[in-house]
């Protein structure tokens, strides 16, 4: 069993109005000096060692984010 | 005339959309996600709901069940195609239009009455309306905002694709006030507003979106 | 496998009388425990003690309440019963509405979760309200939130109002099920205790009325829905660390949380497959499981047939690793539901099930004798009368006594207050009215629901009553209207349980529809305390009075005590909610002026 | 500026109805192998250097993730 990390983040260029309202919401809350925020998903999954990295690829690309609008990231958490 | 109406686990306005379809004067047929076959119908509805929860993604599960497969193969033949809210989503993860769907900019769930300005009339759903027709139809979601790229959307505007418009406060804050969108053939058509829950004035705010239904009638039988 | 090893058994309590047990940490009073051994005739086991310390809590047995809520059924006449078809007892009462159809609705509170948790609080009270409605054997049509907050201004009201109507909002969308009304109240009261009540209605044939009793020896209980986890277990956790101290890194395990998380996707699906089960008449029995899970299911299931039951709790699918009996008899996991089958209808049963995807599984079936005995991997840790742990536990008659400082709030008399006497000052008045809190619009509340989903609905914000059609092809429909003025029944208990129902009466009056029946949820402070307890007398009194006087009987409700911060109870808030019927809902009356030109008339005096 | 991520998932013993929809549907795309999956948030934040450690688990303890459900960690990114 490996364990992988998928991150799937809104592209650049696409609004993220979850991220702004965190990045808004901070300075109200007493908290100074984020100049950024973006949110995305963070996925853990759990998976057989017989799965490769092109078929996490697949998965990552195909179903877990929407390519239209999202970029991701895969991981490979040591044992 | 026989119009499918596709339920999914998690569809929610299914019997809604079949009495609009049953009010427009077609037969409602009703169709399983998960069997591979469209029953020989004249067209198809892709209907709101939160198909598996919209756990992952707005309509990303949704497109990969049986049924959508031959959705997709028909669409090439010119099936007339029509999804409203999650069946929106659900037609641009599975890549018969184009663009995604985002969570509404104000992070709320937003129902309410909306107006709107119906752009195109030659497509397969909305050739009953006047062209510039504005119409009351109830908008109701948590993932609205239509995203795309700006090329994209450039297409949209300049190949007269926006088929339904926000008039008044964008209530999700999609490009444009974009609503609704077709194929390029004009087949295929996604709105985030509800025509099924405006086909009456006893449950509805008007009667204006039973047109969409009364529309793909007419052009399945011209 | 060490977890069999651990296990309290029937046996091992018998032959260790002398065992300590968590007993106050359950909520158990010391003569309650007693009254356990006793019935027993020995210790309970962990399990034992787990499933009586939540069905003997206040939230499962009514026990200060009961003696109280008796005048209900003292007050409702032959003439008031005659509609009903199910009422004070069941999961939900059930109303005759002609033309063959049966309506049946309910108000449950969620309160104290959604303090600690206010979306999922909320979220997980209107899914349990809907799997009330829908063990009935209806088809649940629309749900309503009266809600009461702090106030307005207060930091804290700024966590929970917006977490409570978006965990509303979040899990009625998604089941698809319109929200046609409800109240948002503010008072500061309400400030580390607000109310989240939610209303279920919902429909069917009158022959397709399920009623929650495991009857016919042999007939087969299957568990169905989502699986078992360790979420909601709350105070159960303390039986864990106590029996397993020295498992688990040497700790027990750590203390629980006690919020569970609403999956309305699995509870839409729920749906859809209990009423295609309901439809091929493979149910005998069914109840949902909401609080107190598997120890109330299989306990007031057993408890209402005519036989026993037995349950293989090593059968009961779980998603965490090493629970042990007591927990899962405890965990109110959400979506799941418990129905007893016949035999030859499990396969059928099975088949639907698969159909929608829902996980179901024969987890026992109902014996002959008179005994819930459960098991684990083949050995007894449960062998109770039923009876004992669902219908019959605790009744206390706590002490009433009126407030000290109520005569000093009765002679306080608003003719003292200044009255606006000058244009201006009337046009100031009105101006603060209508920018106050409790009388701006709802609308940033109920643009977050669905009001139109399934296509019935008639009537809904921003009207008096919401209404829902229910046949299509006759028109015939219900409306519902919830109310309550807790600053009012502080006043006058009485009389303002008997103004609540007064309003909702006439809301659902002018909207054309002939009140029926109704429901309640009776939100006080704590039991313990005399003047709260003659609060809640006063209340019910007020209350069973006005119905009889009305004629329409109360066919269920709610009782939510112990709501306060520190010693300082709510504002008493009986929520009344009153059904009716409209022949025909094109005939309904609209809120608002009509045209210009219409006279308008004004009714009573 | 520093890169922040903080990760924010459900506790293991709460439902994660969210994961549970992919770990479902994955065998019915074709993905074997996958045992299990959870799914969570994932924050990236613009940071000031001025902002320290303290300050960063305050913010993700109190402010982006809800402690009575979810868990977190947070993470500074290399430069
Ligand atoms: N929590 C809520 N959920 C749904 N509808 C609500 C809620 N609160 C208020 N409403 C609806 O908004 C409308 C206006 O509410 P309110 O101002 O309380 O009305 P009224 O004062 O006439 O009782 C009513 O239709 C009511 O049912």
């Amino acid at each position: 069993m490996a364990r992988v990390v998928v991150d799937v983040m809104p592209k650049p260029e696409i609004l993220d109005p979850q991220g702004q309202a965190v990045a808004n919401a901070l300075p109200r809350l007493g908290f100074t000096g984020i100049a950024d925020v973006r949110q995305g998903k963070h996925f853990e999954l759990e998976v057989d060692d017989s799965v490769d990295d092109e078929t996490l690829a697949k998965i990552a690309e195909g179903f877990l984010s929407n390519p239209v609008v999202e970029d991701f990231v895969v991981r490979r958490l040591p044992a | 005339m026989r119009i499918g109406v596709i339920t999914f686990p998690g569809t929610l306005d299914d019997a809604d959309a079949a009495r609009a379809v049953r009010y427009a004067g077609a037969e409602a047929v009703a169709l399983w996600h998960g069997d591979a076959d469209l029953r020989g119908v004249d067209a198809v509805v892709v209907p709101g709901g939160f198909s598996y929860g919209d756990y992952l993604r707005a309509g990303a599960i949704a497109r990969f069940a049986p049924v959508m497969g031959e959705v997709v193969r028909a669409v090439r033949g010119g099936l007339p195609v029509l999804g409203i809210c999650n069946g929106f989503q659900i037609l641009c993860e599975a890549g018969l239009l184009p663009g995604a769907l985002l969570r509404n900019a104000g992070l709320h769930f937003v129902c309410r009455d909306q107006r709107l300005r119906v752009e195109r009339t030659s497509t397969a759903w909305t050739g009953g309306f006047e062209a510039g027709a504005e119409i009351v139809v109830p908008v109701k979601n948590m993932d609205g905002r239509y995203t795309a790229e700006q090329s994209t959307v450039d297409e949209l505007e300049g190949e007269g694709r926006v088929v339904f418009r926000y008039l008044g406060a964008n209530p999700n804050g999609s490009l444009g006030d974009i609503a609704g969108i077709s194929s390029a053939d004009g087949r295929v058509v996604g709105l985030m507003p509800h025509p099924e829950h405006a086909i009456d004035e006893l449950t509805g705010p008007s009667a204006d979106g039973l047109r969409l239904f009364t529309s793909v009638l007419g052009s399945v039988l011209a | 496998m060490t977890a069999t090893t651990h296990v309290d058994t029937v046996g091992h309590a018998a032959a260790t009388p002398e065992v300590d047990q968590p007993y106050r940490e359950l909520g158990l009073k010391h003569d309650e425990y007693t009254r356990i051994r006793e019935i027993l005739g020995r210790r309970p086991t962990d399990a034992e003690l787990a499933m009586y310390s939540v069905m003997w809590s206040e939230h499962c047995s009514y026990k200060s309440s009961k003696v109280h809520l008796s005048y209900f059924g003292e007050t409702t006449t032959e003439a008031m019963r005659s509609s009903m078809l199910a009422g004070i007892g069941e999961n939900a009462g059930v109303v005759d509405i002609g033309d063959g159809w049966a309506v049946t609705f309910k108000v449950e509170s969620h309160n104290h979760p959604s303090y600690v948790e206010p979306y999922q609080g909320a979220a997980t009270g209107v899914g349990g309200i809907v799997r009330d409605i829908l063990a009935m054997g209806a088809r649940p049509l629309a749900v309503m939130d009266p809600l009461r907050f702090g106030a307005a201004e207060a930091p804290d009201t700024r966590r929970v109002l917006p977490g409570v109507v978006a965990g509303v909002g979040g899990y009625g969308n998604c089941l698809g099920l319109p929200n046609i009304g409800g109240e948002v109240v503010f008072d500061p009261s309400y400030q580390g205790n607000p109310l989240v009540n939610a209303l279920c209605v919902g429909a069917m044939r009158v022959e397709d009325l399920h009623l929650a009793h495991a009857s016919g020896t042999g007939n087969k209980v299957i568990l169905f829905g989502a699986r078992t986890g360790l979420d909601g277990i709350g105070g159960v956790s303390v039986l864990a660390s106590d029996t397993f101290a020295g498992d688990e890194g040497g700790t027990g395990r750590k203390k629980l949380p006690s919020v569970q998380v609403g999956d309305p996707f699995t509870e839409k699906v729920l749906i859809e497959c209990c009423l295609e089960l309901f439809g091929a008449g493979l149910v005998v029995g069914i109840q949902d499981l909401g609080g107190a899970g598997l120890s109330c299911a299989t306990s007031e299931l057993a408890s209402a047939g005519d036989g026993g039951m037995r349950v293989e709790l090593d059968r009961v699918p779980l998603r965490a690793k090493g629970m042990t009996p007591a927990e899962i008899l405890s965990s109110e996991s959400q979506e799941r539901m418990c129905a007893v089958v016949r035999p030859e209808d499990v396969e059928a049963f099975m088949d639907v099930c698969r159909r929608w995807d829902v996980i179901a599984t024969e987890i026992g079936e109902v014996t002959d004798g008179d005994r819930l005995v459960i098991t684990w991997h083949g050995e007894t840790v449960v062998d109770v009368p039923p009876r004992t742990v669902a219908h019959e536990g605790p009744v206390y008659q706590r002490p009433v006594t009126r407030p000290a400082d109520q005569t000093d709030l009765e002679a306080d008399d608003p003719v003292v207050l200044e009255r606006p006497h000058t244009p201006e000052a009337l046009r100031a008045e009105i101006l603060r009215m209508a920018a106050s809190p409790n009388l701006a619009s709802r609308a940033w509340v109920t643009e977050q629901y669905d009001r139109y989903v399934r296509g019935g609905t008639v009537l809904a914000q921003p009207a008096d009553a919401g209404m829902v059609r229910i046949d299509e092809s006759t028109g015939r429909g219900v409306a519902i209207s919830c109310d309550c003025n807790g600053r009012y029944t502080r006043l006058d208990p009485y009389a303002g349980a008997q103004l609540a129902l007064a309003e909702a009466y006439r809301n659902v009056a002018v909207s054309g529809a002939r009140p029926v029946a109704v429901t309640n949820c009776l939100n006080f402070g704590s039991p313990e305390d005399p003047g709260v307890m003659w609060q809640f007398e006063r209340a019910v009194h007020g209350l069973a009075d006005g119905c009889a006087t009305l004629g329409i009987p109360v066919t269920g409700g709610n009782v939510s005590f112990y709501n306060q911060t520190g010693h300082t109870p709510i504002l008493p808030t009986p929520v009344v909610g009153v059904l009716g019927v409209i022949d025909d809902v094109r005939r309904r009356i609209p809120t608002g002026l009509g045209a210009p030109g219409d006279t308008l008339l004004l009714l009573g005096d």
